[in-house]
């Protein structure tokens, strides 16, 4: 069961990240505005992340996903 | 302004050089009689003559440089200001005396160039007896004007020298630099360096030009508008840049910055020459 | 008032006064200050974090079963100082202090003679941590190396991790690559380990973990990123606090990550959206939604509603609740078992809100309010423990920055 | 405790890796090309590229949510008031498609140099920008000297050296 899973999620990607490369017109540097907008960044308030991220990791057993390294804890 | 003024052209016949010479000789003239302090009906003499009275409508050239005075003031953070022109009351250099701090203190109170107040084109002096003096900005603006006004008449070779302020039009005919030579401050007669210079302008500010000594102590022309002092850091200041006006202000607010001088000259990437009153030389070209 | 003398002498003084105007642009400033060069982008930031959780009996199973658990209060700073456009280092401080405790098994901490009643499950203490980030920007890339070090009373963590990033020449798509190396250590002999656990095989435990990741610009107003993870961790993870608690040796995680911010132009605000898959070798799978709305507003104000969905299954060596909640379930012949609910199968639904307001060109000051709740029945991967009761969490952080 | 299938789920990442092409659009100015001649509206009145061929041109493409090209701006005024004299123009086109944005940025940070407003983006297209900001040093005679990709403080010894030897050589 967990086979299909994990194969679902791999093939996702990759199916995904191909169209994202070729299927999309290429936007132009000078039409990024919107993109430069904060919000629209994906490590914007670390100190924000750092602590929502430690709060569910330690009340939940899924952890990790945006980043690796960063400092573990005996939280129990 | 004061201080002898030539004209050296090259490469054209002696006829044409002289009449272009005399085109130069009148811009510099016009400025002068338009704003110097000596003379009744000058731009300079109307303002000071309506100060705590009434606003003072002001042409187009006179606006650019009141514009200019204050640009000095901002980057000179406020050491460069033309209103200090009043302190000379207190300074006589013939009597070789320096003043009381009673003396002093009424003529500080009406040093101010932040207090004047602009609208448009028009300006007002607020306090009666306070004066606009532009001796620190006039000669180098008359060397830049008649060197601009001269290059417009087709001149290629030469330069405008107004008492050791000098503005080169262009190179010697055949494309070599002018060799112009920076005066020794304890020397009169002698220089201390020369520099080869094809187009820009050099201006120096000393403390040899109008001064006197006391107690062993030399108090120049040069007044702190702040302390109502002479500086005394520097003997000689040199500066290379493209046009008079700048090396001139350069020069003048880096003897006003005194040791914070150099820091100035090095942020401004102009070539400069200092003096200090050891007689050691600091320079970058 | 002179009148100018006709057209020439008007142009003469346009001439005259460009001189005077390229003077005074070539004068430099005396005090540097005037000269007002665009901060880089430096940031010095605080925030602060109140956290208290709590348990609820509220089905008739659980009834009686309320408690209030655990508080925490953090303080963290952190710096990012770019050096000449070409690096910046970055460095992160937290303390924070942890009050009450985390059950140490089923029904724990409520009067009950059959029990042995252990007085704490959690380190009643103070926890340090820090991290050191140096980074360094190519035309079309970034490397960026990091150790960071936590330490409490009976717990200390070092690590080491290298992270890189490369864009295609139109910087639409960015791949990112990492890798990082984690080293615990758990001091067994303090007084409220357990007893059996004080002669356990040395506390500790080393993790490796990689990261590849692709960040796809789609749009003018859409950007996507997806993320894998896989880390790999051998050593002491039972809780030396929890009895009955054993653990496998060693765990294998792999987390699929992919995140979609989509702009609005209309109200000029930004929903971004995020899933995560996760799973395993305990045999946790879980699924998380996250959704999030930045909305500006006049006067440097934004507020950003969040909500968040999360479900997992329980571990293969969860030992569920029996017909009484209070008592302990036996574990004969299982290799390894723990009550801890976090290993249960259960679902959780969180909201929140953030305010954030710029005051100025460089500070900005955020308040945000968080709350979760955990029950049995909510998840979507398997059926939960009935006998533990519902877990509510709330934080509120409040936090300034200043750009330099 | 079934095998984890690690290994097919590593295979599927890396074909993926592989399989992208990285692509490099065909059309952009190279160093020695003509600098293609434009007029765009300015500050006051038209700005045409060939008014200013006598000087060097500094050509910066530029937009006011960049964070970057804000750090430029202090530096263009200071090499634009130190080498006016020896003809040095430094023409920042702005490439915000709404030019208020524009106008409010320059509100904010001085810009004493020349400044035109694009909002269609047609010039950076046959220049082939690649990044914000992106500048091009033109010669005296319209040929492109290089092109330089965004602006870090780093850049300026450089980038005033390049300039000081396009003006140097006539």
């Amino acid at each position: 069961m967990k086979k299909k899973i994990v194969m679902a999620g791999c093939s996702l990607l990759a199916l995904l990240t191909m169209s994202g490369l070729s299927g999309c017109s290429s936007v132009q540097p000078w039409e990024k505005q919107n993109l430069a907008k904060p919000a629209m960044t994906f490590d914007r308030d670390r100190l924000d992340t750092g602590y929502t991220e430690h709060m569910y990791s330690s009340k939940e057993a899924a952890s990790g996903g945006s980043g690796v390294g960063g400092g573990g804890c005996g939280c129990n | 302004m004061g201080g002898g003024g030539e004209i050296v052209l090259a490469g054209t016949a002696k006829k044409e050089s002289k009449a272009l010479a005399a085109i130069g000789m009148k811009e510099v003239a016009r400025i002068e009689r338009k704003y110097s302090r000596y003379q009744p009906e000058s731009v300079v003499s109307r303002i000071n003559d309506s100060a705590g009275k009434a606003w003072v409508e002001c042409d187009e050239e006179t606006v650019a440089l009141l514009d200019y005075a204050d640009a000095v003031y901002r980057s000179s953070g406020g050491l460069f200001d033309v209103t200090s022109g009043v302190l000379r009351r207190a300074w006589n250099f013939d009597k070789a005396e320096t003043p009381s701090q009673e003396a002093l203190l009424p003529l500080l109170k009406l040093v101010g160039w932040s207090r004047i107040e602009r609208q448009g084109s028009a300006v007002w002096l607020p306090d009666e007896g306070m004066q606009l003096d532009f001796g620190g900005i006039g000669k180098e603006y008359a060397a830049d004007a008649a060197a601009e006004l001269l290059a417009e008449h087709g001149a290629r070779h030469g330069y405008v020298n107004l008492g050791g302020d000098i503005r080169v039009i262009g190179p010697k005919p055949g494309g070599e630099p002018w060799s112009i030579g920076i005066r020794d401050p304890r020397n009169p007669g002698g220089t201390i360096a020369s520099i080869l210079v094809c187009s820009g302008a050099i201006a120096t500010s000393g403390d040899y030009e109008r001064y006197f000594e006391a107690a062993g102590r030399r108090y120049c022309h040069i007044v702190n508008p702040k302390t109502g002092w002479p500086v005394s850091h520097w003997r000689s200041v040199t500066v290379l840049a493209p046009l008079a006006t700048t090396a001139g202000s350069c020069a003048t607010v880096a003897m006003l910055l005194e040791a914070e001088g150099l820091n100035y000259l090095k942020r401004s990437g102009f070539s400069y020459l200092t003096v200090d009153q050891s007689g050691r030389m600091f320079y970058n070209h | 008032m002179q009148s100018t003398q006709g057209k020439k002498s008007n142009r003469k003084a346009k001439v005259l006064g460009s001189i005077l105007a390229s003077a005074a642009m070539l004068l430099p400033s005396a005090s540097k200050a005037l000269a007002d060069t665009a901060p880089e982008e430096g940031v010095v930031s605080l925030k602060y974090l109140n956290y208290h959780d709590s348990q609820t009996g509220d089905t008739d199973f659980t009834a009686g079963m309320s408690k209030d658990r655990m508080t925490v209060n953090a303080l963290s700073l952190m710096t990012v100082v770019p050096i000449a456009g070409k690096w910046s280092i970055a460095t992160t401080f937290v303390e924070d202090s942890v009050t009450g405790a985390s059950p140490a098994y089923h029904g724990w901490g409520f009067p009950s003679e059959s029990k042995k009643d252990t007085t704490t499950g959690a380190s009643g203490d103070l926890r340090h941590a820090g991290d050191l980030a140096v980074t360094r920007y190519f035309s079309r890339g970034t490397l960026t190396a990091g150790a960071s070090y936590s330490q409490e009373s009976d717990y200390i963590s070092r690590g080491i991790s290298l992270n890189g990033t490369l864009s295609t020449e139109s910087r639409n798509t960015t791949f990112s690559l990492g890798t990082a190396y984690n080293s615990d250590t758990i001091d067994l002999n303090k007084p409220n380990v357990v007893d059996s656990k004080k002669n356990d095989t040395p506390g500790r435990k080393r993790v490796v973990s990689g990261l590849f990741g692709v960040t796809q610009v789609l749009s003018q107003n859409d950007i996507m990123q997806l993320t894998a993870t896989y880390t790999h961790g051998d050593g002491y993870y039972s809780d030396p606090y929890k009895d009955p608690d054993v653990r496998p040796g060693k765990r294998r995680m792999f987390t699929l990550m992919t995140r979609w911010n989509h702009h609005f132009d209309g109200p000029d605000g930004t929903a971004r959206l995020a899933y995560r898959y996760y799973t395993d070798t305990f045999g946790i799978e879980a699924h998380t939604f996250t959704a999030e709305y930045v909305q500006p507003l006049p006067h440097g104000w934004e507020i950003t509603p969040l909500v968040r969905y999360y479900s997992q299954s329980a571990t293969s060596f969860y030992v569920p609740t029996g017909d009484d909640p209070l008592a302990p379930t036996p574990t004969a012949g299982r290799e390894y078992y723990s009550e801890d609910q976090r290993l249960s199968a259960f679902g959780a639904f969180s909201y929140g809100v953030k305010v954030a307001k710029e005051l100025g060109r460089s500070w900005s000051a955020d308040v945000k309010y968080e709350h979760s709740e955990q029950r049995y029945d909510w998840g979507i991967n398997g059926h939960g423990d009935p006998g533990i009761p519902t877990f509510d969490f709330r934080s509120i952080q409040v936090g300034l920055s200043r750009k330099f | 405790m079934k095998r984890f299938p690690f290994k097919t789920c590593r295979a599927a990442l890396f074909a993926l890796l592989l399989s992208v092409g990285l692509s490099a659009n065909a059309h952009a100015l190279d160093k020695g090309d003509k600098a293609a001649d434009f007029t765009l509206p300015g500050k006051a009145g038209m700005v045409k590229l060939s008014d200013k061929a006598e000087s060097v041109i500094y050509l910066d493409f530029w937009a006011s949510w960049c964070g970057p090209c804000r750090q430029s701006f202090p530096w263009m005024n200071q090499m634009q008031a130190k080498y006016k004299a020896k003809g040095f123009q430094v023409l920042a086109v702005n490439l915000d498609t709404k030019t208020d944005d524009a106008i409010k940025f320059l509100a904010q940070v001085p810009a004493n140099f020349t400044v035109a407003f694009d909002s269609k983006g047609q010039t950076p297209r046959v220049y082939g920008v690649k990044g914000m900001p992106t500048s091009y040093l033109i010669n005296r005679n319209g040929k492109v000297l290089w092109q330089h990709v965004g602006f870090r403080p780093a850049d300026k010894e450089e980038l005033e050296k390049q300039i000081q030897a396009a003006l140097g050589g006539k």
